[in-house]
């Protein structure tokens, strides 16, 4: 075990955003503990400058050459790619509390929990040591727990919090467990280590290593909401203030997403193409079961907690595909999942924060409270059509090319079934997704239409969100440029 | 002359085109005027055409032009001029023009006067067209035409109900023959290349006819006979003959024109134009003769009984389609064709003089009338003329079409057919007079129409002198006097001849068939004349079956109606329900079973939070075992 | 000191594997929510087992799965205090400590 | 495998009977403070193999933290609850029955998969690098585990913040 | 940017300012909406103009490229973009569109407060529309096809009576799957066509090796895929992406048995909307078929062929028996256009010169001829309040311009000659006898069985007596004079002169015919 000089590391260009996130952390965190009285929400502001500073060095990011500090943190194209994905929806989130927290009272730590959690994120795109992916992620975790459990005098808001602790607690556990066995029969945690003898824990050890890789994946299935463990997904997210739920389906996503790809393949790469075939059964799995529990759930979080199940199916397609194809494709299977990623996060939080406006107006959760919605706000409206057509997958927004894109990959790599699925099972999703614009649209009668108006802020998420879907539907190369120089040297 | 034949056709839709754009609230002198003076031109056009046809037979060469390239085939229209169609062009333009002159009276005042005549005219450019097409495409579009004419003419009333009805049984039974038509035809084409009758008949008589599927000989027999189809359908010829007598709902002029003289006669003459082909095939002859000779018998024996002054003649008009059919199989080409002149003359006359008598006294059953010959001596005259022609008497003109029929049906050795004939000759004359006593002779038996009948405006008798001169004198034309000149024109378009048989004179059978007509004048005369010796009803009551069958049409509308629209129906109905329910119904089902275990699985989500755990971990054990199991060695 | 480690590493894992599967019975079972949270503290240990195990027994001896070990016990301290206080937050509410009890959410 | 009687051998055993012993007990008793009396019985056996297995550090840790700390905490929730609760008598319910089913035949895959496999010899290896343990993981810590020391310390304040958050008593937002 | 480039995008601008121009008045929004239709038209027929009818390949090629695909497979990038072009298969029916759009936009009623957002998904739909038939490659079908499916789905959805919902969402879904199926099959082929499913055997890995390069462009796979299909894949590999193309497209096209979403969709859409679906949207399936399934396997077309001529067949019937028993008129068309297009899977199944053409001319009519019904139906409908046969009847009194051309449009559909759906008729038999006589005999009944629906409703509808309530009812509005008479004339054109159009698609026929070899 090399000793390491802990003075010279690369750790400007690895943990920057990291780094700048932290300091945000603590900074809000003391300033909230200083200023106890009045409105706080210009913390909210500071946070907000943090995640933008660290997000334009995430940016910058880009242009180093792929670098690691501390044996454990790495940032190559990859771990960019995935942080800037991060700090995207953290800026829209913390946006979304902006509004939020004007509207509702909830607890005001909510901003650096939030950062907090941003920082586990940030440590799970980016680690590459399952200790450091660990606790990164039960960082995350623990911060979502207490975010989901906010309101504190809501009974919805605490059971939220305890089953999604419970099952976290269940899920880490069982990944926890998987790693152990990885340690066991390769004797390292670092992934770059164990990357480089794969072969040799596969060929001696191949139980094992089948049963470690079925824990971990089983274990960061309870983070994604893959089927068979996503049940605690619905009663979270809807017990958890509104930008926590759009937090839980995106960010907490996508860094669980990073890290599950990033673990997986280093540690399994050898043994890729016996272990991922399972993958796609989970994939399988959860496209199916996450769009059919959809279709007759009424309210409108659940129906987008059933959703975000969904999409995660979809995203875990590429990660099936692994099984056929060569080290040298990876790259493009992360590319999909990349980019579906952030078409699936500005459609989410979109969706996330105009249910929230609408349920706010109009006091109900149901799905009815969007009847008439284009009389009463046709900004919301259309910006709604547009977030739930892309998560149907319609052209011209970003959630079709994803969706082609993971598709070309099924073709590509011999999966066409879970392609197939993957389009079948969307089609399925046509029902729900357009059962709401059908109510969008349904016109009442007039007289009983007061406009819904959202504040500034929110107009600006929407429009944000908004302008990613479109962007990545109608000139994708935005992303998929960038994504193609992408790829990973560690 | 013969390359302005196209104006034949061309000058009544000229007409048609005039109309339309005068639309419908146009007067009625210039509506019949235009319409008559064009179709006379047209009329004088094609008697040139027919005397430098008959001059210069060479003269007659299709001309064609381009008109759809399908694959490597170029489809052409144009026209053609024969012998046999020169002649049809006179026929069909002649009695046409005097039917547009007669409609003049007949339809005066009617609310859609002009709309009348657009679609005579429509109609008379359809068959000119048909019957100068130089391929049997063109044919089929205009037969089809012609149908479609004879639809909305029938339909013209379309407020009657009965109107509408038979309307729609005229087009849908004879598109039943139709489609025989249509496959026969693409048959020709795919076995030929072509659809130009020159270019089939060659390769049809040089045995290169072939498709894959069937031998040369059994092609030519099979698309005779779904060519047959297609006259069986036009023609009104047994089973399909159902439509014409219903088809009277329409305006009598065009019953006279239509149903009688041209359009119903398109069958005969499309075989007569395909006759090289059912040369070919003995077996497609004797179908067209056997169906033509029951026919003939079927129709006159319910002719005896029927009450409805149009529908007798229109069971005579299938009677008479069945003798020229039946003379066409039995080989007497140019005797069928005579036939065709003749009845067109003979009926067109009947029809008219019917007309003339439904628009005095405003019915159409024969017992409401009686006693007209005092109101309408013309009428009563004229009819008479083509009573007499119909019933096959010496001199009239259907006797000598007629009897040339029965001799080559005798010569032919199809005995049983000449029976048929000799039978429906009997028959012919007994429900001819029938009908002719029982509306000028007598008393009147509905005393207050009897009132107001009264002769009509010259435009209704002038067409009713012309044709009965011709009815009287139209036999002429096929003589021993006139040197058999119809025969000797037709044959001239075959190189080799004489096209089938012709039958020396027999005088023995003229008298035989003379007699027979004269029995049955006599016999209606008994029942019906002035002094009746025999009470019809007795006779009726008597053999009340045989008087039903008849009356009932032997029942066959009712058969149909059963076997074939009933079980249309059924068939509809039954796949209504099988559309509605069970595919519908599954597609439902489908639905409703994925809504149901999204429903099932939602109540999964129990709010137990150990509940959820357990999913969990069984889906961990699941996945470990199997994966354990699969990859063997533990489990 | 290169001799024979006593234990069998088959046994510790078992232990391991046993303790696990106590746990998760537990989680599964237990009516109240302290004790499901003990129980998930004994599927964590479990996982720590095998982690100091491998340290000593696996094919790589070496430190990292003590360290490895140390911040398992650290996370789920962490997480067993943020357990209890949500714990004490659902008992101020709801009054009841019974996870059967959560079931404000449904369908 | 040989099997074979020497000390640390039988003190694995009996270790390993606490362990399992205390782990069964808080499965069956009925009172909730007995559990969290039982579990401490785990924590401690825990500690106890650790040390066997020459990881003194993490068996002092999981002593002070588990053992000691964690233990008390959960004292402190059950008192500061409903420290009356406990358990109905166990009874063979479909749900129990189905989870008993699930966890012998997760614990029977997952025996068959260890049994199954052939280990690495059990070396007596050092893996102190020549330190004493405690140094050994200070040095591991300090050089490769620096990032994750420093997550976790971060993770601490999470959630030593969140439970503040969630425990206490607040006023201002009591009017939602 | 070539002018077919515009003619798909001139609806999606006309689009894109409905959605945006604030305060205009309804007047000037249909007008607008008109404009993009009207654009896309006149540069149609001028494209038309233009036309090189000595050549079958594509014309008038307009590719914009759009992103990249960074490849996963073989390292080679896969290049997105939109490409348009013409062909003879293309033209008639772009052109069918463009007409029809715009017609079904004079159709449509101005409706309260409503109007934009009608036009606005008419526009979109009619890009939907254009972009599938002009598309010269895969994405962009694909997409286009998406488009109008959603489109579609809006305008049933919003602008349909009772029981729209229901209708839209089984119109959604049941396309959406075809879709998909689509998506399957033909990015399946593309693979295909690059090696993608090569024969080569997997490595030791399990990996499969492929060779060539792939490309979603049309014209390049019909090269590649009639040179060596053999050799790029399995035949079963081969027979099951067509069977997943034929599913699709008997989904799409609404073939029996999955047909049952056109009869309710057509029942619930208002006049306009059925029009575009009637007239344009069920031609997508059918073209896909000639496109893909006839240009780029037209040997499976051939082994399959008996499947598809009975399945043919099965349609002609079932939707002519159907059509017999419907009450009502929107249903009876719509079952009366299953009937229609189950000629054309015959002519396809044939696979020569006449049954090609013929599925063309049966296209082009059937579009032509359902719009008409629809249209003349739904202005009915206006009067009368209702489209239920048993209602009606004597309409020749109140209204006999109206009654006039739904006989014609009636005696069109039936195949009557000198219409155009005798042309498309009898050249779908010819082809049909030429290769299975006995399934096509069966065919013809078909013939009479459409004379006897259309006959029979015609009789219940303008016949018979006129009923007291309908008395006094308006004949045709001059603006309705301007649809029905373009319709009914181009009809009559096609049936006339149909080297019209003919003479467009049949080089382009026989070239996907000297494909098949």
């Amino acid at each position: 075990m090399p000793t390491t000089d802990m003075l010279h590391q690369p750790y400007a260009s690895t943990m920057g955003p990291l780094i700048i996130v932290t300091v945000t952390a603590f900074v809000v965190m003391i300033l909230e503990f200083l200023f106890r009285r009045g409105d706080r929400r210009w913390l909210a502001g500071i946070s907000l400058v943090g995640v933008a500073l660290a997000l334009a060095a995430a940016l910058w990011n880009f242009h180093h050459d792929p670098a690691i500090a501390l044996n454990t943190v790495v940032v190559d194209a990859y771990g960019s790619v995935f942080s800037v994905l991060i700090l995207i929806s953290a800026l829209l989130v913390l946006l979304f509390t902006l509004d939020y927290s004007g509207g509702t009272k909830v607890a005001s730590e909510h901003t650096y929990l939030i950062l907090f959690a941003v920082v586990g994120a940030l440590a799970m795109a980016t680690a590459v040591d399952l200790v450091t992916l660990y606790v990164g992620l039960e960082l995350l975790s623990v911060a979502s727990y207490v975010l989901v459990a906010l309101r504190r005098h809501s009974a919805r808001s605490l059971e939220g919090g305890a089953k999604y602790l419970l099952m976290g607690a269940v899920g880490s556990a069982v990944l926890l467990y998987g790693m152990s066995f990885v340690y066991g029969i390769s004797g390292t945690t670092n992934l770059i280590e164990l990357g480089s003898n794969g072969f040799t824990m596969y060929n001696n050890y191949p139980a094992i290593t089948v049963l470690a890789f079925l824990l971990m994946l089983a274990g960061m299935g309870f983070k994604l909401s893959l089927v068979p463990f996503h049940m605690w997904t619905p009663d979270a997210y809807d017990g958890a203030p509104a930008p926590i739920s759009a937090f839980l389906a995106t960010l907490s996503k996508a860094a669980s997403f990073g890290m599950l790809l990033r673990m997986l393949l280093f540690a399994f790469n050898a043994a890729a193409t016996q272990l991922f075939w399972w993958a796609g059964v989970l994939a399988a799995v959860t496209m199916v079961v996450g769009n059919l529990i959809a279709l007759p759930q009424r309210n409108m979080k659940r129906l987008l907690a059933f959703s975000s199940v969904a999409q995660a199916g979809y995203i875990l397609v590429p990660f099936a595909l692994i099984q056929t194809s060569h080290f040298n494709d990876w790259p493009g299977l992360f590319d999909s999942v990349s980019f579906y990623l952030y078409a699936y996060t500005f459609m989410t939080v979109g969706a996330f924060a105009i249910v929230y406006v609408v349920s706010r107006a109009r006091r109900s959760i149901d799905s009815d409270a969007l009847i008439g919605l284009y009389q009463r706000s046709p900004w919301l409206a259309a910006a709604l059509t547009v977030f739930v057509l892309g998560l149907a997958g319609m052209p011209l927004t970003g959630g079709f090319i994803g969706k082609f894109y993971i598709f070309t990959d099924t073709i590509h790599l011999h999966r066409a079934w879970l392609g197939v699925l993957l389009f079948v099972t969307s089609v399925a999703s046509f029902y729900y997704y357009l059962g709401w614009v059908r109510k969008i649209f349904q016109r009442e009668p007039v007289g009983d239409i007061q406009p819904i108006r959202a504040s500034g802020t929110m107009n600006v998420l929407v429009g944000l969100c908004v302008l990613g879907t479109v962007v990545l539907g109608v000139v994708p190369a935005v992303l998929l440029h960038p994504l193609q120089g992408s790829g990973w040297l560690y | 002359m013969v390359e302005y034949a196209w104006l034949v056709p061309l000058l009544p839709l000229v007409a048609y085109v005039f109309l339309l754009v005068l639309g419908r609230r146009a007067p009625e002198g210039i509506v019949a005027g235009v319409s008559v003076v064009l179709t006379f031109i047209a009329f004088l056009v094609s008697a040139l055409v027919f005397r430098s046809v008959g001059q210069n037979p060479d003269l007659t060469g299709p001309y064609v032009f381009h008109w759809l390239t399908v694959g490597s085939k170029s489809l052409t229209v144009g026209f053609e001029v024969t012998h046999l169609n020169a002649l049809m062009l006179v026929v069909v333009s002649l009695v046409s023009t005097l039917v547009l002159l007669f409609s003049k009276g007949y339809m005066h005042g009617d609310d859609r006067f002009p709309v009348f005549y657009q679609y005579l005219n429509l109609f008379v450019f359809s068959m000119l067209a048909l019957v100068i097409s130089p391929n049997l495409l063109q044919l089929y579009i205009f037969w089809e035409m012609v149908g479609l004419c004879s639809y909305l003419l029938v339909g013209f009333w379309y407020f009657k109900p009965e109107a509408a009805l038979a309307a729609k049984k005229s087009f849908i039974v004879t598109r039943i023959g139709d489609v025989g038509l249509f496959v026969g035809i693409i048959l020709l084409f795919l076995a030929s290349g072509s659809f130009d009758y020159s270019t089939i008949f060659t390769a049809a008589a040089a045995g290169k006819l072939s498709l894959g599927w069937i031998s040369g000989s059994g092609l030519v027999t099979l698309a005779a006979i779904l060519i047959f189809v297609g006259a069986v359908g036009k023609s009104a010829q047994f089973p399909l003959h159902v439509w014409l007598p219903d088809a009277m709902e329409g305006p009598t002029p065009v019953s006279a024109l239509i149903h009688a003289a041209t359009m119903v006669a398109a069958g005969v003459y499309l075989v007569a134009r395909c006759y090289p082909l059912f040369q070919l095939s003995p077996a497609a002859l004797s179908t067209v003769a056997w169906i033509g000779g029951i026919t003939a018998l079927l129709a006159a024996l319910i002719a005896l009984t029927q009450r409805d002054i149009k529908r007798v003649i229109a069971y005579s008009t299938i009677s008479q389609l069945g003798y020229m059919m039946m003379a066409l199989g039995v080989g007497a080409y140019a005797y069928g064709v005579f036939h065709l002149m003749t009845h067109a003359f003979f009926k067109a006359l009947l029809f008219l003089a019917a007309g003339s008598v439904i628009h005095a006294v405003d019915t159409q059953d024969l017992f409401e009338m009686g006693g007209l010959y005092r109101k309408m001596k013309l009428t009563a005259w004229t009819f008479l003329a083509g009573a007499l022609a119909l019933a096959g008497i010496v001199p009239f003109a259907g006797f000598w079409s007629k009897d040339d029929i029965l001799a080559a049906a005798l010569e032919s050795g199809h005995t049983v057919l000449y029976a048929f004939g000799l039978i429906a000759a009997f028959c012919t004359a007994f429900y001819i007079f029938r009908v002719y006593f029982l509306t000028f002779t007598g008393e009147p038996r509905d005393p207050e129409r009897y009132e107001h009948a009264h002769e009509g405006s010259w435009v209704m008798t002038l067409p009713l002198v012309v044709l009965a001169v011709l009815a009287t004198i139209g036999g002429f034309f096929n003589t021993p006097w006139s040197g058999y000149g119809l025969e000797r024109y037709l044959f001239a378009d075959s190189p080799q001849g004489s096209i089938g048989v012709t039958t020396p004179e027999n005088v023995g059978l003229m008298a035989l068939s003379v007699v027979v007509g004269l029995l049955g004048i006599g016999l209606a005369a008994l029942m019906y004349g002035r002094r009746r010796r025999i009470e019809p009803e007795k006779l009726a009551r008597g053999a009340s079956f045989l008087y039903q069958l008849s009356y009932r049409k032997f029942y066959l509308d009712e058969i149909y109606y059963f076997v074939v629209v009933a079980t249309g129906k059924a068939i509809a109905a039954v796949v209504d329900f099988v559309d509605r329910y069970i595919i519908d119904g599954i597609v439902r089902l489908v639905g409703w079973v994925v809504g149901l275990v999204g429903t099932g699985l939602r109540y999964t989500q129990t709010g137990q939070v150990q509940a959820y755990t357990a999913v969990a971990a069984f889906g961990v054990l699941i996945l470990v075992a199997w994966a354990m199991w699969s990859i063997g060695g533990v489990l | 000191m290169s001799g024979t480690f006593p234990i069998p590493t088959g046994s510790l894992l078992a232990l391991g594997a046993i303790l696990f599967c106590i746990g998760l019975y537990g989680a599964l079972t237990k009516r109240n929510l302290i004790i499901v949270l003990v129980s998930i503290e004994l599927m964590l240990n479990a996982a720590n087992i095998n982690l100091v195990t491998f340290s000593r027994l696996g094919v790589a001896p070496n430190i990292s799965g003590q360290v490895f070990a140390l911040f398992t016990i650290t996370v789920a301290a962490a997480e067993i205090a943020v357990g209890l206080a949500l714990l004490l937050a659902i008992f101020r509410v709801r009054r009841t400590t019974e996870v059967q009890d959560l079931d404000v959410h449904k369908h | 495998m040989q099997f074979f009687l020497n000390a640390p051998m039988i003190g694995f055993y009996i270790i390993s009977l606490c362990i399992l012993g205390c782990a069964v007990m808080l499965l069956s008793f009925q009172r909730v403070i007995y559990m969290a009396l039982a579990i401490g019985g785990v924590f401690i056996g825990c500690a106890a193999i650790y040390i066997l297995l020459g990881a003194d550090f993490v068996g002092a840790a999981q002593l002070l933290i588990y053992a000691g700390a964690i233990t008390i905490l959960i004292m402190f929730a059950i008192m500061l609850t409903n420290h009356e609760a406990a358990d109905p008598p166990h009874k063979w319910t479909p749900r129990n029955i189905l989870s008993a089913v699930g966890a012998v035949l997760l614990g029977a895959v997952l025996l068959l998969v260890i049994r199954s496999t052939t280990w690495p010899p059990a070396v007596d290896a050092d893996v102190n690098g020549g330190n004493s343990n405690p140094v050994a993981v200070g040095l591991a810590l300090f050089q490769n585990y620096t990032v994750p020391f420093e997550l976790v310390s971060l993770l601490l304040i999470v959630g030593m913040v969140g439970a503040v958050i969630l425990a206490r008593e607040r006023k201002e937002d009591e009017d939602e | 940017m070539g002018i077919v480039f515009w003619i798909v995008l001139a609806p999606v601008i006309a689009a894109a300012l409905l959605a945006v121009v604030p305060g205009i008045k309804p007047n000037a929004q249909r007008t607008l909406g008109l404009l993009g239709s009207a654009v896309s038209l006149v540069l149609a027929l001028i494209a038309w103009g233009r036309f090189q009818y000595g050549t079958s390949g594509f014309q008038e090629i307009s590719r914009v490229h759009w992103f990249t695909l960074p490849a996963v497979w073989q390292q080679s990038d896969l290049s997105i973009g939109l490409s348009f072009g013409l062909d003879g298969l293309s033209l008639p029916l772009v052109l069918l569109a463009a007409f029809i759009s715009l017609l079904a936009g004079l159709a449509a009623p101005a409706r309260e407060g409503r109007t934009r957002l009608f036009h606005l998904w008419l526009a979109l739909a009619t890009a939907g529309v254009l972009g599938v038939f002009t598309a010269m490659d895969l994405f962009t079908f694909l997409l286009a096809l998406e488009l109008s499916l959603f489109s579609a789905f809006f305008l049933i959805l919003q602008f349909g009576e009772a029981g729209s919902r229901k209708a839209a969402f089984k119109f959604l879904l049941y396309r959406g799957l075809a879709s998909v199926l689509f998506l399957a099959a033909l990015v399946g082929l593309a693979y295909g066509a690059a090696g993608g499913f090569g024969t080569t055997q997997p490595d030791t890995q399990g990996v499969i090796q492929g060779a060539g390069t792939l490309t979603f462009d049309i014209s390049a796979l019909m090269d590649t895929l009639h040179k060596a299909s053999e050799a790029y894949f399995i035949p079963h590999v081969r027979s099951v992406l067509f069977l997943v193309l034929l599913l699709g497209v008997l989904i799409e096209e609404a073939f029996v048995p999955f047909h049952t979403w056109l009869p309710t969709t057509h029942e619930h859409s208002d006049p306009a909307t059925n029009m575009l679906i009637g007239g344009v949207l069920t031609k997508t399936g059918a073209y896909a078929l000639l496109r893909f399934g006839v240009g780029f396997l037209p040997g499976e077309v051939r082994h399959w062929g008996v499947l598809i001529a009975v399945l043919g067949v099965i349609n002609i019937l079932y939707g002519a028996f159907a059509a017999w028993a419907q009450k009502d008129w929107r249903r009876l068309i719509a079952f009366g256009s299953i009937s229609h297009m189950g000629l054309v899977l015959l002519g396809v199944a044939a696979l020569n010169p006449a049954g090609l053409q013929g599925a063309m001319f049966m296209m082009v009519s059937s579009g032509l001829l359902t719009a008409l019904l629809f249209f003349l139906t739904g202005a009915i409908q206006a009067r009368t309040r209702t489209t239920l046969i048993p209602a009606l009847g004597g309409l020749s009194k109140p209204m006999p311009m109206l009654s006039g051309f739904l006989l014609v449009a009636a005696l069109g559909s039936l195949g009557l000659p000198l219409t155009s759906g005798f042309i498309s008729e009898i050249q779908a038999f010819i082809g049909g006898f030429g290769t299975y006589p006995g399934i096509s005999f069966v065919g013809v009944i078909g013939i009479i069985l459409s004379a006897v629906y259309l006959l029979y409703a015609m009789e219940r509808t303008t016949f018979g007596p006129a009923k007291q309530v309908y008395t006094g009812l308006a004949d045709a509005t001059p603006r309705e004079y301007v649809p029905t008479v373009v319709l009914t004339a181009l009809v009559l054109i096609i049936g006339v002169y149909p080297g019209v159009i003919g003479n467009l698609f049949g080089l382009s026929v026989q070239a996907l015919l000297r494909i098949g070899g």
